[in-house]
């Protein structure tokens, strides 16, 4: 068993290397998922049975060797990450130009081993090489959509890697400190003081730009959209995350700092209503789906200052229980955005070439003609807002009792509003596709009737009328990617295409009906484990 | 005050200004030269610090490659038209620096305090020191026997990079064209110097388990040599075309075998047994010097830029005539 | 002790020469006139201070090492010299 | 304050330096130099790091730094070559 977190790291690695090189790429890295899915499926079984799997590869006990740990939470999103490649795996094998370019999967997994690695890593440094294992790949995905996607990439490889500086920068903070890089034992002999916040600092900023926490998202919407249609699930539900765990992990293990926390809680707050408003300001379908990650990265760390009470050294058992509390449902949410903006994200790109544009205008009448894919489309629009019965509804619930129970009233009244802006985004999309296409007239003279119906009007007409203030550029530089066909070049919607978006939609809800064991299974190991 | 200080402060004052200098300097060309200066006084410092051999060898190799990166990036064109001025001008500028020179202040202040706080016997590298590893060199038994793993994924870094490159390259994801410059004192540089410098990656490599040197040395020595082999027209030694991919991820292969290999035979991933680890760890770094010399040779060939089309130039062989007016670029200099 | 003489000589006049050469590099006008002043003052200044170098060690493998750095230094520098000089003369760049 | 401590505060400067040049500066390829500097001050902070201890230098230390610097270095080929790519694009247009 203590195999399993170097596997689940190595396998990825070796596919990477053979799909690099044999010509069955699609076959090779097909096979790699299956696997690597079964591989997480045992991982999970196994650590709700037995526990955290804790392992040392090279002989050497920690903390002169690397220390590897398969806790609840690497096992949790490790599902995630098995069900979500495999998923948008067989929809790039089974539609064209969905994958950018051959080289897609062999950087793709090697992406993919870079995120296990960051999940079981639990060594401050291999971290950090598992972090930029990642980045480079993900960057190197992005690149694939073509000239337009260049600069994007470029722009988020030099701002992840400062990410990456950042987070090395507090290693060696740390390793000053205490003379070792394993993360539970520098954390027990790390004393309060100037150096650990600043440590903490270095994390939340170093990890923040990686995870796009508002206002370090700049880059995300940019690469997001730009590129191919099978990368921009893996970087919007499984990248992104990656360096979220890392950054709970540093925090839960030094125990936080409640004024640093504050700060997070803001900019949490500040996130999901301007990626929620951003988002519904955004003509260019991509950048809206785009725009809700940011958004939905809010919500995430909206755990942070509910949790920090509950990790210090000496707090108390009802402090404690509201730090499990916000950790379930934040960890659920978190599990719940990644299956439902992907399938968002494959149905967005589907939409997006069946209609030759990657405009939102561009989707007039498609509700016609694909009607499997908008539904699909909607039905992850309503996992993501945390309507019932979905996994999302579930975290987001546990979110609020944590919230209610410390009297952070703010916490809920955010996640009202960004559930309802979600909502009204999504809600903004499917109206357009259900319009007929020959209605171009009445929409051009009416530019807010179809947000008009929806709750939140203000934002949405101002997207559609020229923009004003601070969102005015970026309405300005939203433009079609190169990956997607010339406006009317349009194809049809292939027989098969729409079954992975559909598949994760559907694991999006079910595991709502049945979210304890993964509410159990995401605490095992952690400081808040019942 | 000891000569050493006076000589540590004048050390870091010009390791000080020449950073400004790069990060400040109006021209592209000016900024890369800056830097190249800063990477050989920070060269000094290392010495200054007592970094052994190993780390001081790589550490200078590395400042090369990186500058080769950069100097061959330079376009004539770019050069000559980013002389732009910052943004805001000397106001903006002033502003940067107080901002960076305060937080830099105070982030050296924690650091220093944590260094002093954190000064213990019984710190890793106190232990590290005192193992009883496969090799002898202290910094090559952390590299590859104590911490393989992150070895092994930054092997995997240096591959998904060059793969990256590949795959947005613009003759397609299996080939590089570089621009062939066949002049005979070119080329009889090139005949002489290219066998000392496989003699150098030889001696590199096998001097690594026990002595200063190692993989990355070597692969850096021997992508220099093929990319000279390369200008001066010589594809027939250096693969590619069809070769070039399996060359960039041999080096990854063969660790990922070394640690299936390992577990199967040891029982633990990447656990290097004491009869037979030191083979383990020459195949591994023979594979990781072929890898990263392709690799070097890839990054730097793409980032070239492109004057001539690549396809025109890249098949002369045997001298240009005098009279042919070579275009290429001479602005480092001038 | 004579030897230590010898190498403090050799090696200041060694520095001596490459500064000169980096002052022609900095003052001349022309790329031709700077690598005149490169070419001849730091191959030289290098000598000289490889020279002083060799007389302190007694391992003949460290001074063949030296003196084969020395040589490769020289191939290098001749090469790119002639390769600058060329290039100037064709491009009519030399200012 | 010793050698090695003067060149750990110098690392944090030069690093806080190049990251805020990094995030001013519009021209691609000096922020490429930009994130070069900024690498070149985190390996001055674990180099002076690996040098504050009494006794010999620590071989941990030293080792994290050479798999910094393989590191940067993959990431400022795969830069350039975007920078390249991008610059060539907007010549062909």
């Amino acid at each position: 068993m203590t195999d399993l977190p170097v596997l689940l790291v190595l396998l990825p690695l070796v596919g990477a290397v053979v799909a690099a090189l044999a010509p069955a790429r699609r076959t090779v890295a097909i096979t790699v998922a299956v696997a690597q899915l079964g591989l997480a499926v045992t991982a999970a079984v196994t650590v709700l049975r037995d526990g955290p799997v804790d392992t040392a590869p090279g002989g050497w006990d920690p903390p002169l060797g690397i220390a590897l740990r398969l806790d609840g939470l690497a096992a949790g999103v490790g599902l995630l990450v098995g069900v979500v490649v495999l998923a948008v795996f067989v929809h790039a094998a089974i539609t064209p130009s969905a994958a950018g370019s051959r080289s897609y999967w062999s950087l793709a997994l090697v992406t993919v081993a870079g995120l296990q690695a960051v999940l079981v890593a639990a060594d401050l440094f291999t971290v950090y090489v598992a972090l930029e294992l990642m980045t480079v790949g993900a960057v190197a995905l992005v690149a694939l959509g073509g000239q337009k996607a260049l600069a994007p990439a470029l722009r988020y490889l030099l701002v992840a890697v400062l990410g990456s500086f950042a987070f090395l920068v507090a290693v060696a903070l740390v390793y000053a400190q205490t003379g070792v890089l394993t993360l539970d034992i520098a954390a027990a002999d790390l004393p309060q003081g100037a150096a650990l916040a600043t440590t903490l600092a270095l994390v939340t900023v170093g990890l923040g730009i990686k995870t796009a926490l508002f206002p370090l998202h700049a880059w995300l919407p940019g690469a997001h959209a730009a590129a191919p249609t099978a990368v921009s699930p893996l970087l919007s539900a499984l990248v992104v995350k990656g360096a979220f765990v890392v950054l709970l992990r540093v925090w839960a293990a030094l125990g936080g700092d409640a004024g640093l926390a504050t700060v997070v809680g803001v900019l949490a707050t500040a996130a999901v209503v301007w990626g929620g408003v951003a988002a519904l300001r955004q003509t260019h379908l991509k950048r809206l789906v785009a725009y809700s990650t940011v958004a939905q990265v809010g919500y995430f760390f909206l755990l942070v200052p509910l949790a920090t009470a509950g990790l210090a050294a000496g707090a108390s058992a009802a402090e404690v229980e509201v730090a499990r509390l916000a950790w379930q449902g934040a960890i659920l949410m978190l599990l719940s955005h990644g299956l439902a903006k992907a399938a968002m994200f494959l149905t967005a790109g589907t939409l997006s070439a069946a209609v030759g544009s990657g405009e939102v205008d561009g989707l007039r009448g498609i509700a016609a003609k694909a009607p499997t894919t908008v539904l699909t489309f909607a039905v992850a629009g309503v996992c993501l807002a945390g309507l019932p019965p979905s996994l999302a509804f579930v975290g987001k619930w546990q979110l609020m009792d944590a919230a209610l129970t410390t009297g952070a009233w703010w916490v809920v009244v955010t996640l009202l509003v960004g559930g309802l802006l979600t909502a009204a985004a999504t809600a903004r999309v499917v109206m357009v596709t259900m319009r007929p296409a020959d209605e171009e007239d009445e929409v051009a003279s009416e530019p807010a009737a179809s947000a008009g119906r929806t709750a939140t009007s203000a934002p949405a007409a101002s997207a559609t009328a020229t923009a004003t203030g601070p969102a005015a550029s970026e309405v300005v530089v939203s433009e079609p990617s190169t990956t997607e066909p010339a406006p009317g070049a349009g194809r049809a919607v292939g027989a098969w295409e729409t079954w992975p978006a559909i598949v994760l939609t559907i694991v999006a809800v079910a595991t709502g009906v049945g979210s304890a064991w993964l509410a159990e299974l995401v605490t095992v190991g952690s400081v808040v484990a019942p | 005050m000891s000569w050493e200080t006076v000589l540590d402060v004048l050390l870091a004052t010009s390791v000080l200004g020449v950073a400004v200098a790069t990060l400040f300097a109006p021209r592209r060309t000016s900024s890369v030269m800056l830097f190249l200066v800063l990477g050989l006084l920070l060269v000094l410092v290392w010495t200054r610090l007592g970094a052994p051999d190993v780390a001081l060898a790589e550490a200078a190799i590395a400042s090369g490659v990186t500058g080769a990166l950069l100097v061959s990036a330079l376009t004539r064109r770019s050069a000559a038209g980013s002389a732009e001025t910052p943004r805001g001008g000397w106001r903006s500028a002033a502003a940067e620096l107080a901002v960076a020179g305060t937080g830099g202040v105070l982030l050296g202040g924690v650091l220093v305090g944590a260094a002093r706080d954190g000064l213990r016997p019984d710190r890793l590298g106190d232990l590290a020191l005192d193992v009883d590893g496969v090799v002898d060199q202290p910094v090559t038994t952390v590299l590859l026997d104590l911490r393989a793993l992150d070895t092994l994924l930054e092997v995997a870094v240096l591959a998904a990079a060059v793969l990256a490159a590949l795959a947005v390259h613009r003759e397609g994801e299996s080939s590089i064209g570089i621009r062939s410059d066949t002049r005979p004192v070119l080329v009889s540089f090139v005949r002489l110097t290219t066998p000392v410098v496989l003699l150098l990656t030889g001696w590199f490599l096998v001097a690594g388990s026990s002595r200063p040197g190692g993989a990355f040395q070597a692969g850096a020595v021997l992508a220099g040599a093929a990319l000279l082999l390369l200008l001066t027209g010589r594809k027939d030694l250096v693969p590619t075309g069809r070769w070039l991919r399996p060359a960039v991820v041999l080096g990854l292969a063969v660790f990922l075998a070394a640690a299936v290999l390992t577990r199967l035979v040891e029982g633990g991933w990447l656990d290097l047994p004491a009869s037979w680890g030191v083979a383990v760890v020459l195949v591994v770094e023979t594979a990781l010097v072929v890898s990263i010399a392709a690799g070097l040779t890839v990054l730097v060939a793409l980032s070239r830029p492109r004057y001539v089309d690549a396809t025109t130039s890249t098949e002369t062989l045997g001298g240009a005539a005098p009279s042919d007016p070579p275009r290429r670029q001479t602005e480092e200099l001038t | 002790m004579i030897l230590d003489v010898l190498t403090v000589l050799l090696v200041t006049a060694g520095c001596l020469f490459v500064t000169a050469g980096t002052v022609g590099l900095l003052r001349f006008g022309d790329l031709l006139q700077r690598l005149h002043a490169l070419t001849k003052a730091d191959n030289l200044g290098l000598g000289l201070i490889v020279l002083g170098l060799v007389l302190q060690t007694s391992n003949p493998a460290v001074a063949v090492k030296l003196v084969l750095l020395w040589v490769l230094a020289l191939l290098a520098a001749a090469t790119n010299s002639a390769l600058l000089a060329r290039d100037a003369e064709l491009t009519g760049e030399h200012r | 304050m010793t050698g090695p401590e003067l060149f750990l505060a110098l690392g944090a400067v030069v690093t806080l330096l190049g990251a805020v040049r990094l995030l001013t500066t519009p021209d691609s390829m000096r922020r490429v130099v930009a994130l070069n500097v900024t690498g070149a001050g985190t390996l001055l902070i674990l180099v002076s790091l690996s040098a504050t201890g009494p006794g010999e230098p620590d071989p941990v230390l030293q080792a994290l730094a050479l798999t910094g610097i393989v590191i940067t270095i993959s990431v400022t080929g795969l830069a350039l070559v975007l920078v390249r790519r991008i610059e060539d694009g907007d010549d062909d247009d």
